[in-house]
This record gives C-alpha cells, structure tokens and sequence, in this order.
C-alpha cells in the first residue's frame, strides 16, 4: 500500500526527474569530464549553497510567504563571522554567533508577517535591505580574510571523503524532509498555506508557525553563511547577491505553488539540481556567457512544462 | 431527436475524471416554464452534469441540445450568451466588487456604445431596480462590498445575478442551501415569476419538501446514472429515496432518548460592539439546543467568539462551573468545544489538501507523539471515520476539492467528530448534505448526546431545528429574543414570530 | 532658517568652504571603496566639503546623483563613472551648469570634462597579459576570467589582454565571466579544473576577487601547478603572491587616484588650471617586489 | 455620494500621504535645497522610471501576478533603439519597433501564464533570464552610443518647462488610472485578482485579460527603454538590471496586495513617491549609501506600518 503511493508520487515528479536524467544523459555524451567522481563531487558542491536556502525557502513558499531576504542574511552571517574569526575567537562559538545573527533577522521577518500582518513581500525586502546595510556598515565595505582552519573545514573540507558542504546539504535536505513531512509541525505548515483560516479554527497556533517558518529560513540563510564563508575563506559583506531569486526559483520549478498549500521538498531538490546541473554543464560546454542565460530560461521553460504535462496540471 | 416542446435536451452524457466514471449515460429534459427538480446523492454528479451543459467541463461523450440545436458551449460566456445562466453550488463572490459589480461582471453597462467605459451609475440603478423587483432592498444595497456580506445575502446577490441575464433556462443548483425560511419565501416568488416567463427551471436539492412544493417533474441520478423521471404528482418521498439511495429509508427524526443532565457549558454576558449583545447560554449534557433566527443574527458570530477565533469584548465561559479563559480555537479545543463553521471554504477546509490531512489537522494531538505523525494511525482513523460518514471518494488521499459539495461537508463533520468534543457546535450541519447523509448525521447527533455530549447546532432549516432540539434558542440582531422548550418548540410559528419580533425591537 | 544657520557654523570655516560632489560607481565594490575612503580623507586633509553619493551600479542613479548634487549647488563635482557611455550625460550637466568636473578612476566617452584622473583599464589588462606571456611558454593553456561583460572594466582589460597578443600568444581554453565575484570564480574554476585536466595550466582573472576564488579551487584540487593572476592588489592577493600561491597581481593605486582627484577638484573649484590628463601607472606586484606593497 | 465615497478613499490613502508629506517637511527643513524648483524637477524626473514600470507592474499585481523581467525588457528595448539609431533609421520608428519589442517579450509572459498555465513567478523569471541574455547576445555585451537629438529629447529635453521623462510619468499615470477605474477592462483585472473562477463563471475571458494585462507591463518595460536610453544616452545591454525589485516594492509600499484584488494606482503613486523623495532625501543629506540602506528599510517598513493602522487592516 504504502509502496502504491510512493510509486504514484514518483510518477507525478517524473517530469522534473526526466529533465534531470536527460541532462545526465546528453552531456554524458557531450563531455567526458561529466561523469567522472570529480566533477560530480563539483557539481555537488556547488548546489550546496544555493540547496540549504532552497530548503529553507520551500517552508516559507509553502506557508504562502516568501523570504526576499536570504541573500542579506547570508552576508550578515558572512561578515560577523569573518570580524569574529579575526578576533580569534572559538571557531564553534563564532558559527553559533553568526547563524544567530541571521536568525534574528529571521524572526523580525516573521514577526512583521506573522504578528504585525505584513504581506511577506515587503516585509523581506525590508529586512533585505537592511540586511545589506547592516553588513556593509559593519565591514565598512571590506571583506575580512578568514583564515582559521577549523572554520574554512566547513567549506573546503572533507568528511569521509565527501565534501563537508555535500555532507551539510545532505543533513539539511534529509532534516527538511523529516520535519516537512513526519512532524506536526510540517502539517500546520501545509495547512496555514492551504486555508489559514481554516488551520486556525482547527486549533493552529497559525501565527506562531508562520514565525517559525521565517526564524527556520534564517536559520538556513546562517548555515549558508558559514558555508560561503568558508568556501571562499572571507566574510564578505556583498556575499550571497541575488541569491533570494536562485533559491526562489529553485522552489518554483520543483512545483511548488507561491500561493503555498502544494509543493514538496522533493521537488524543491530537483529543481535546484536542474539549476546546478544546468550551469555545470554550460561551463563544461564553455558555452558563450550571453547566450547562458538565453539557454537556462528555455530550459527552465521546458522543465516546468513538461512538469506540468506530467502531472496533467493544466486546465 | 429532441421533442419540439423541450427547450434544454440532453442524451447520452458521460464523463470521467482521472478514470473515474462520475456520469454515464445521462438524459434529461426541460419543458418551458416547468420547474424540473434534479436529485440524487452527495456525488451523484448532478453539479457535474450542470458544469457540462454550462460549459464549464467538457463531455466525454454525448449530446447536448437547446433550442433544438445542437449545443456544445466552449465557456461559460457561451451558454450565457446562449440563454442558459446559473446559480452555483459553490458560492464564488469576488470580495473587494460591490453588489452590483459582482452583478453585472462581465457585461458591464458603457457610458459610450462601443467605447470600454463603465457607466457605474447605471450599474448601481440597474441593480437597485433588480433588488426592488424582489424586494431586496433593505438586506442589500447596490454598492455594499461582497466582503462584507454574509453568507446569505451572497446567496441572494447570486440568484439576483443568474435572474439578470433573462435566461430561457435558469440551473439553481441547491440555493437555498444558505438561505433561511425569509429569503425562502423570496426565492419562491422568484421562481413562480420566472415559471410565468416561460423560462425553465433546473431545481437540485437535498430538500424533500421544497420538491414536492416547487417541482413539476423531477429527474433522479444515482452514481452517476441516469434513474428515472417522474411528474411530482404521480411520485412520493418514499419513491424518490429509493430511487435516490436504492434501498428504504426510515423517514423522521431519530428518537432522542437521552437523559439530559447537568449544564456543561454556560456563556455569560458575551458582548461584541456591533455584533452581538448580552448573550446569555447553557448547554447542558445530552441536550441538542438549537439556534434560530434569520441569517444575520449573530448566531454565526457568537459561536466563532466562543470558540476564540473572533475577538471578544466582553464575556465569561464556564465549563462544568469552571471559569475557562478562550482566546484562540485551540484553547476551546482543549477545553473540548469543537465548531464546525457554516462556510465550509472559507473556514472550514483545506480545500488543496487531502481529505486525510483535512481530517486529521484538528486531531494531530491525537495521531502524533513528541510532534511526530504516527501515519498508521492517521489512515486507520481518518478511514474509518469517512466510512462511518459514507464519504464517497476514491481514496482518502484525494484532495478535497475534488469531493461533491455534500461530501465536502462530511469531511468538516468528520474532523470536528474525531475532536472528542464535550460541545459539539454544529453550524448549519447538513447544508447540502442528501437524505441518507442527513439521517447518518442526525443518528450521530443523537448518539453523541447518549454519551453526554452537548450539541448547539444553528440551522436555518425550521422542520430540522424543531425535530432535532431539547430546545431552541431565538436569536435577532444580535440578541437572544427568546427560549422555546418541550412541546412549544413544535411550533414554527412561535419561534418566527421570535425571530422577526425581535428585529423590530 | 534656523537649521541652516546651523549647518554653516557646523562647518566651520564658514562661507568660503569648497564642496566637492563625488558619485561613485558601486561602494560596496572593495576597490571602489578604497578611493572612495581616500577621497573623504584628502577631503578632511584640504577642509572642504565632501558630498558622498553612492550609483549603487546603476547609470540611471548616477545621473540622478549628478542632477542632486548641482541642485545643491557644489562647487565641482568627482564622477567615477559607472558606465563609458551611460555615464556621459553627467559630463554634459556639470558643463552645462557651469560646474568643474574630475573624472576619477574610469574613461567616459565624453571627453567634455575638467580633468581625468586614472589609469587606463586596457594598461592593466597589457600588463597583466605581459606578465603572462613572460612567465608561461607559448601555446600554454589558458582560462579566463572576466568581470560583467559591459562595464568599462571589463571591456578594457580584455582590449587589453587582446592588444598585448595574449589571446594568440595562449590557447585560450575558455572566457567566462564571474562578475568580479570571487564564489562564482570558485565555480568555474572547480569546473575547468575538472574539465581541462592536466592540461590547464594558468588562470587569467580581471580582478583579484576572482583570482582569490580561482586560487581556492585550485588548491582544493591539489593544483598548485596552475599559475593564477589578477588586477587590484587587495589585502589577501598580495598575501598570496608573497606566500607564491599565485604569480601576479596588477595593482592600481586606489589610495594615489582618490587623493589627486581631490587635490584636482579642489584647484579646479578654485579656478585654477589643472592637467586635461592624468594617469596613474599600474604597478606590476609578483614575489620580487610584494614586500613593498604590504605594509 | 460621488464625493462622500472619494473623501473616504482619501482617509483610506492617508496613511501614505502622511509620509510623503513628513518626508517633505522634515527634508524642507532639513535642507535648503530641498524644496527648490531645481530640486523637485530632479525627484520627479527620477521617479520617472520606476514610476511608469511601476504603473504596469500595478496592474499584473492586481490579477495576482508578478513580473520579474520588466528590467530585462528595459534592456531589451535599449539595445534595440540604439542599435537602430546607429543605423540613423527615422526616430519615430525606432521607439515604435524598440517598444514593440519589449511588448512581444511581455506577451510571451502573457502567454506562458495565462494560456499555458504557468506560476507568473516562475515564467517572468525565466523571460527575465532569456531577455538580458538577449539584448547581451545583441549588443555583443557592448553599449551604443546615442546621438540622435529628438531621441536624447525624451530624456533630457522639456515640453513647457517640464521635463520630457516627467510628461511621459503624468500621461502613462493617467492612462493607468483612467483604464484601471473606467473600464470594463480595469473591472476584469481586479476581478480576476479577487476570485478568476468567478469571473470565468460570469463569462469574462481571464486569459485573454491576464495576457494582456502583460502586454501592458511589457508596453511601460519598452516605453522605460526609451526614456533610460534617452536620458543616459545608450543603449545598454545591462540597462535596468534589479529594477524589478524596486517597481514591486512601489506597489507593494502602495498597499495593493500580491495576491492580487485589492489595491490601487493611487497607492502605487504614493509608494513610487516615497521611495524617490527618500532616495533624493538622503542624498542630500549626505547619509552614507550603506547607512542609506538600513535607513530605507526601516522607513519602508515605518510607511507601510502607518499605512496598515490607518487603514485598519489589522485583525
Ligand atoms: N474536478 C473534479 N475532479 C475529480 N473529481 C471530481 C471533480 N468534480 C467532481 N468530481 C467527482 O465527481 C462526482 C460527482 O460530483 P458532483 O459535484 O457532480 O456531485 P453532486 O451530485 O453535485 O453532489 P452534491 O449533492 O454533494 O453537490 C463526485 O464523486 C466528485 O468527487
Ligand atoms: N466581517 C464582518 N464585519 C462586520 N460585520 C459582520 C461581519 N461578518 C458578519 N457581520 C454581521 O454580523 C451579523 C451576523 O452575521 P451572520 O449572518 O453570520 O449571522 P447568523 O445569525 O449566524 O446567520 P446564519 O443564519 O447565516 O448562520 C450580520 O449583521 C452581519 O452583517
Ligand atoms: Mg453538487
Ligand atoms: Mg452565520
């Protein structure tokens, strides 16, 4: 029985999963260096930072919200951590520090949408902005060179041999999934986006979800700087540019509707996939930079249709 | 081919979703000026077949003729133009449009012949003269935002919107669902003009007598098949369940043997500016207290207030002569005061959501540990708790809004049902709902009062509020105007009189 | 009328005190920030004024800046253009309102300004591809990163590069850009290092940002054979020239631009002739002489 | 009645108002400059921009859409215009092919959305990708230069003393008004954005309306083309980069709601109005840019939140 319905669910994101072996599948062919351990583990690694925040996303998107802030805030971690690092201070007190830096930001996001009644657009563009400001203010511009081993092991070390970036997705997706769909907590989140007032009268502390849900937002955002920090071994205050709408698309293509209510992390994890995937292979294809982006909206296109096609949305 | 003397003519019409076959074969017919009753269970696919003709949904297979011709409308704006309006099942007000704009969408008076330009003044003078034709006028005003109105009014602003467009034939699919015995009346009037008009009528309805008063023949599907036609004169209710259900059904109330005991719930001087006031109540255990009053009593709005979801402005709750402290639904939750609201879509349901997750959102204390969904037995619950209710579904992953609206309404019971209530409000429980469904729930009813439970169930069905209650309890702007217990409660008379005495107070 | 006799004692020296109107590219650009720190401190070093606007990297909103800052009266104005082309017509509203204006740092098309203070982006780009050519043997596979295709910088360095026959001298294996960003440089060089193999021998980047992220990957690969170089001499490029982890590093004299664009401003407000022209060499940055430029 | 009813909605816009008017008798205060003719000449001519991508942006927000590639359109019709003005083809017919352009880049987003059933989020953002990548690949990633003077009029010449790019904002406004409020199709747009199934039911042709409803938007992307080119003289392929963001912030500061259905022109006036004085405020006060940013989040923050109490709108 429970085997029937894993299968419906597997037919129903074939499409998305169809776009992602095809891409397999073509430049398996076109480019040898494709397939080999290294540049899977490159591709891996490079999805990492924009997978964290997509998960993160994929709670807001799913409440009805969305969350403009999370490139500020991944740059607000960024500097904090990089000021703090070259105070040497404890490289694990220094994480908990930056990752809470981004979580309040987080929480006044959702205490605008959720207590005050912002729409979720204004209210994070707000923070955005802020958020930046904040970052650029405290760094004064500069970035701060981080060189502290133990912290810049989060970006360019490994675990058993797996990238520590490629392990934290890992953890971050499988958390995502576990809290999305197995606790109570996933449920109010799919109920406030399907009828808000419908969960309240059935006894959800709606307000309070919706809190959590940005707050958990920030906390990604946090964890992705760290991870971008590390990476690139400074705290930058323009870390993380444009990175709301990377995420944001990412949720979007693995179908999940901005009217909240509908959408999986499954689908969220194969839409940042195609996006990684897309931008891997381009690179590999040395594919003139101006007609990139040409090439990922068709594709982009094509993905959702075909998504759409498949699980017979429209009409 | 289509007889000369029928205006609207189907044959052969079928159509599944997603495999499901939900019509099959079906013919019907309507005769000018004949008020053609369809009935049939909770999905039977009456709405269906209605979204077909309109063109809303194609047909799988089929003819459809009007006028003689051969019809097979694209959209809605064809069938309208044609001359076939209706008045939907699912109320679909656009919030933020006044009365009139919601009226006249779509084919809007222009101030200049051929230019886009709205002319909102003839607007609101076409729809003045519309409400004043039916004398509508002191419910609902041409420029009243459809926001702020209730359920009700929007009900009525529909009917006067699908009566606007002079259609040879009008689909009235259940409306009267939210209306009480005034607007009734209203509707009736309506009705008996438009039969004078000429113009045939498409009644569907749960509701027996208003068959037998209002219909000329009436046409009966079952799981989608099409079972039979018969003139009213020569059929009876015992005829029609059975063609409806397929089987008996015993006919009346359930007997309420319970023995009604100490007062569980008492509310005390609730006061809401504007809304209500000085409302005084006791539930005690084993007692259904029924609510009347016209729609725009304020019994709605008590309620919700009891139940934490509106804002109080003043009041106390007691709970077996406990003072309780509600300021959300889920502190009446706990305290075992559960409420199924009357506008199942705006309250009531997830509508994108799965008929288990809709069940199961009010019970997560109930199927989780340590915030941890115990799915095993979330399915075991939820299915035996649709069975019990004889949902017809396909499977309890499938989402809500899929469902008939009937069935819709059993899922809202369904949920409210596994919230172990102590306080059981029902808030017009059976809109909508068909025979068999009916007396399911009624027989729940009672055997929840059997093991001590307290009822309020608001119902603007008259025969109901008196077969079902302890007691009624009359309600007119915003104030209780009255008690009616025991053997007066037999009486419509009395609590009408109650109900409108009070409004003039 | 009370807070604007304020604001002139705030000033101190009174009437007779110059404002210079600066509008920046983009401040959150660390090496436009770094002359844009200059220019507030010559700023207090000669006493005048300094009206700090900031493009944000948005033409539109440097035009916008020029047009606020001669409402307010300055006294000359300092343009580092954001754009060659888009950037003009601010040198045509300072003309027409009668106002000095110093271009610092970047060329604009239109040469109807005061003075210029800068260096030439295709200079850094010849030197950097110089460098190169010097160091690495003919045919040597090459990779290049570029800054956001359009902007002056990006332009110039490639005009650069192109003058200077690098993109002949080298087999140049692929030009991608990572908008001066130093994770998307991380990207593309994990990709070509995976890509390109052994065969990849250096990696060209128009800024030190990106060549910073270049260098993270390379190392991450193990490759300390491929030899990296950038334009900029930001704090970490020198500290990894000097530790040899890449060969060069073309450094403009941010400090040295800020501060005569003011000194210019300045004598220009004043009336006084100053030179149409003046460039600040690039100075090359390799293992020899980096001791110099870490201070 | 006519009157009663506009006084109301004037108490109800009043929230806004009161900050525009604040702003500027702080900022009269504040600085001498502020109020000179000199000066509100600059601020109208620089909303100007926002303003008319605002106007459309309005009217997709109100169908419950978003339009995420009016910046890339911008460049779309940028490059375009100056390319052909290179050739010295006649004037008129430049802006009526450049907008034109943007206009079948809007109707491809009309299309996607309304016929094909596409999330507006996911569409625009991958038209948003395909048009930058265009004007690039048209432009060879290099601006033109414009010469042509009655070209350069619309951006930097005055018809009676007023700024060309000020004349154009007026006129569009008005047309944006004047179609929004009088016309069976204004009527649809917010029918549409209040409950589409309903409206369908009463035999409105949502898709057609949504598609022209980005028609419309693609229409003021193309006429933004022209204006920017003209007031900075080039066609530029990164032209409008990030205006996306500033034109939804407008509407959204104006109180329409992204859900669609509820909101105003009037608002999104104001909220255009409030970001430009604040941005001209600052300015001229000299605030840092990075400072600027934190500053503008908070009074964004601030306006909506006044605007929220006068109106209401809380629980
Ligand atoms: N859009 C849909 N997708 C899938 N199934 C549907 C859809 N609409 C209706 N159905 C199914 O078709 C059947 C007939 O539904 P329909 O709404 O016509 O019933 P009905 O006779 O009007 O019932 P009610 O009296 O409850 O209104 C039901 O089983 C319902 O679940
Ligand atoms: N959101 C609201 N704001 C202000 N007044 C409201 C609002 N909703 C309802 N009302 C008013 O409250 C009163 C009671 O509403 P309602 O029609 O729900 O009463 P009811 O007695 O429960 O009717 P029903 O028979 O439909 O259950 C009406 O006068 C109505 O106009
Ligand atoms: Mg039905
Ligand atoms: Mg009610």
């Amino acid at each position: 029985m429970t085997q029937k319905k894993d299968i419906g669910k597997i037919v129903r994101d074939f499409g998305l999963a169809a776009v992602v072996l095809l891409i397999i599948i073509v430049m398996s062919f076109l480019s040898e260096s494709f397939l080999t351990t290294n540049n899977i583990t490159n591709i891996l690694r490079q999805i990492s930072i924009n997978g964290v925040l997509a998960v993160g996303m994929t709670f807001v998107v799913l409440t009805g919200g969305i969350d403009l802030s999370v490139g500020s805030l991944v740059a607000v971690t960024s500097v904090i951590c990089g000021s703090l690092l070259e105070g040497e201070m404890n490289t694990f007190l220094v994480c908990i520090i930056g990752v809470a830096a981004a979580m309040a930001f987080g929480l006044l996001n959702g205490y605008l949408v959720s207590y005050v009644g912002f729409q979720p657009f204004i209210a994070t563009l707000a923070t955005m902005t802020i958020g930046r400001g904040f970052a650029m203010v405290y760094a004064d511009g500069k970035p701060y060179i981080i060189k502290d081993p133990s912290f810049i092991f989060i970006g360019q070390g490994k675990i058993a041999g797996i990238p520590t970036l490629v392990v934290i997705l890992l953890v971050i997706c499988m958390l995502g999934i576990i809290i999305l769909n197995t606790t109570t907590f996933g449920r109010y989140i799919f109920a406030i986006g399907g009828n808000k007032n419908a969960a309240r009268l059935s006894g959800v502390k709606t307000k309070k979800i919706e809190m959590l849900v940005y707050l958990l937002s920030g906390f990604c955002c946090g964890i992705v700087g760290l991870m971008l920090s590390a990476r690139i071994s400074s705290g930058q205050p323009t870390a993380g540019e444009g990175y709301e709408l990377d995420a944001i698309a990412a949720v979007a293509i693995g179908g999940t509707s901005m009217n909240g209510g509908i959408g999986s992390l499954r689908g969220t994890i194969l839409g940042f996939l195609i996006l990684g995937l897309l931008s891997n292979s381009m690179n590999l294809m040395n594919i003139d930079s101006f007609y990139q982006n040409i090439v990922k909206g068709i594709i982009i296109i094509l993905a959702v249709f075909l998504d759409m096609k498949t699980k017979g949305k429209q009409d | 081919m289509a007889e000369e003397k029928h205006i609207l003519w189907t044959s052969g019409i079928s159509k599944s979703f997603a495999g499901v076959k939900v019509l099959d074969g079906v013919e019907l017919n309507i005769i000018p000026g004949e008020v053609h009753a369809l009935m049939g269970e909770n999905g039977a696919g009456k709405s269906t077949l209605m979204k077909i003709i309109m063109g809303i949904y194609t047909k799988d297979s089929g003819q459809i003729y009007f006028e003689g011709k051969d019809c097979d409308f694209k959209s809605p704006k064809d069938a309208l133009e044609a001359g076939i309006s209706m008045i939907h099942q699912e109320l679909s007000p656009i919030p933020e449009m006044t009365v009139s704009e919601n009226v006249f969408l779509g084919r809007e008076q222009k101030k200049v012949k051929g230019l886009p330009f709205v002319d909102k003044k003839e607007l609101n003078k076409r729809t003045q003269i519309l409400l004043e034709e039916y004398e509508l006028t002191q419910y609902i005003t041409p420029n009243m935002k459809m926001k702020d109105l209730n359920i009700a009014q929007i009900q009525m602003v529909e009917i006067i919107k699908a009566i606007s467009y002079h259609s040879k034939v009008i689909i009235m699919d259940e409306p009267t669902s939210s209306l009480s015995e005034k607007e009734t009346v209203i509707l009736y009037r309506i009705i008996d003009t438009l039969k004078k008009n000429q113009v045939g009528i498409i009644y569907i309805s749960h509701r027996m007598e208003e068959v037998f008063e209002l219909a000329d023949r009436v046409s009966v599907l079952r799981d989608g098949k099409f079972i039979g036609c018969e003139t009213v004169a020569n059929t009876s209710r015992e005829i029609l369940i059975n063609m409806m259900v397929g089987r008996e059904l015993g006919s009346g109330y359930p007997k309420n043997s319970a023995e009604v005991g100490e007062v569980l719930l008492e509310v005390k001087d609730f006061n809401r500016k504007g809304v209500f006031e000085d409302i005084n109540l006791k539930v005690r255990s084993g007692e259904i207290v029924g609510m009347a009053g016209l729609v725009g009593a304020g019994r709605s709005e008590v309620m919700r207030a009891l139940v934490g979801y509106d804002k109080l402005d003043s009041g106390k709750v007691f709970m077996q002569g406990k003072e309780i402290i509600i300021k959300h639904p889920k502190d009446a939750k706990q305290n075992h005061i559960i409420m199924a609201p009357e506008d199942r879509k705006e309250m009531g349901l997830l509508l994108c959501r799965s008929i288990k997750e809709n069940v199961s959102i009010q019970n997560m204390d109930r199927i989780s540990r340590a915030s941890f969904v115990n799915k095993a037995k979330e399915k075991k619950i939820c299915s035996d708790i649709t069975k019990q209710m004889n949902t017809k579904m396909n499977s309890i992953n499938d989402s809500v809004s899929s469902l008939s609206g009937g069935n819709q309404q059993k899922v809202v019971l369904s949920k409210c049902l596994l919230s172990e209530p102590k306080v059981l409000i029902l808030d017009e429980p059976t809109r909508g709902i068909d025979v068999g469904a009916k007396a399911a729930i009624y027989d729940i009813m009672v055997k929840l009062t059997e093991q001590g439970i307290g009822i309020i169930m608001i119902s603007s069905e008259m025969p109901e509020l008196i077969g079902m209650s302890n007691r009624v309890v009359v309600m007119s702007g915003g104030h209780i105007t009255g008690e009616i217990e025991g053997e007066e409660a037999a009486s419509q008379q009395t609590i009408l009189k109650l109900a409108l005495g009070g409004k003039e107070k | 009328k009370d807070s604007k006799t304020e604001k002139k004692s705030d000033s101190g020296s009174g009437k007779d005190k110059i404002t210079v109107g600066v509008t920046m590219k983009d401040n959150s650009d660390e090496f436009v920030k770094r002359i844009a720190n200059a220019i507030e401190a010559e700023g207090k070093k000669e006493d005048v004024k300094i009206l700090m606007n900031d493009a944000q990297g948005d033409v539109n909103k440097q035009v916008s800046d020029v047009e606020n800052m001669i409402a307010q009266g300055v006294d000359v104005i300092i343009l580092n253009a954001q754009d060659m082309e888009g950037s003009s017509p601010c040198v045509t509203q300072a003309k027409e309102a009668g106002i000095p204006l110093i271009v610092c740092n970047t060329d604009v098309s239109n040469t109807d300004y005061t003075g210029f203070v800068g260096c030439t982006d295709q200079e850094s780009g010849e030197m950097l591809a110089k460098w190169f050519m010097d160091n690495l043997p003919k045919g040597s596979n090459v990779c290049i990163i570029e800054g956001p295709m359009g902007q002056a910088g990006q332009v110039g360095r490639m005009e650069g590069f192109k003058s200077a026959g690098m993109l002949d001298y080298f087999n140049v294996l692929a030009t991608q850009t990572a908008n001066w960003k130093r994770d998307e440089a991380m990207t593309l060089a994990e990709d070509w290092v995976t890509t390109y193999g052994d065969k990849l021998n250096a990696i060209i980047c128009e800024n030190d940002d990106m060549a910073m992220g270049a260098l993270s990957a390379c190392k991450a690969a193990g490759r300390d054979d491929i030899v990296i170089g950038g334009v900029d001499g930001i704090d970490d490029a020198l500290e990894a020239v000097k530790n040899g982890e890449t060969g060069v590093s073309i450094v403009q004299d941010a400090e040295g631009q800020g501060t005569t664009a003011v000194e210019m401003a300045v004598k220009a407000a004043k009336g006084e002739e100053i030179p149409y022209d003046t460039r600040i060499p690039f100075k090359e940055c390799t293992s020899d002489n980096v001791d110099e430029f870490l201070k």
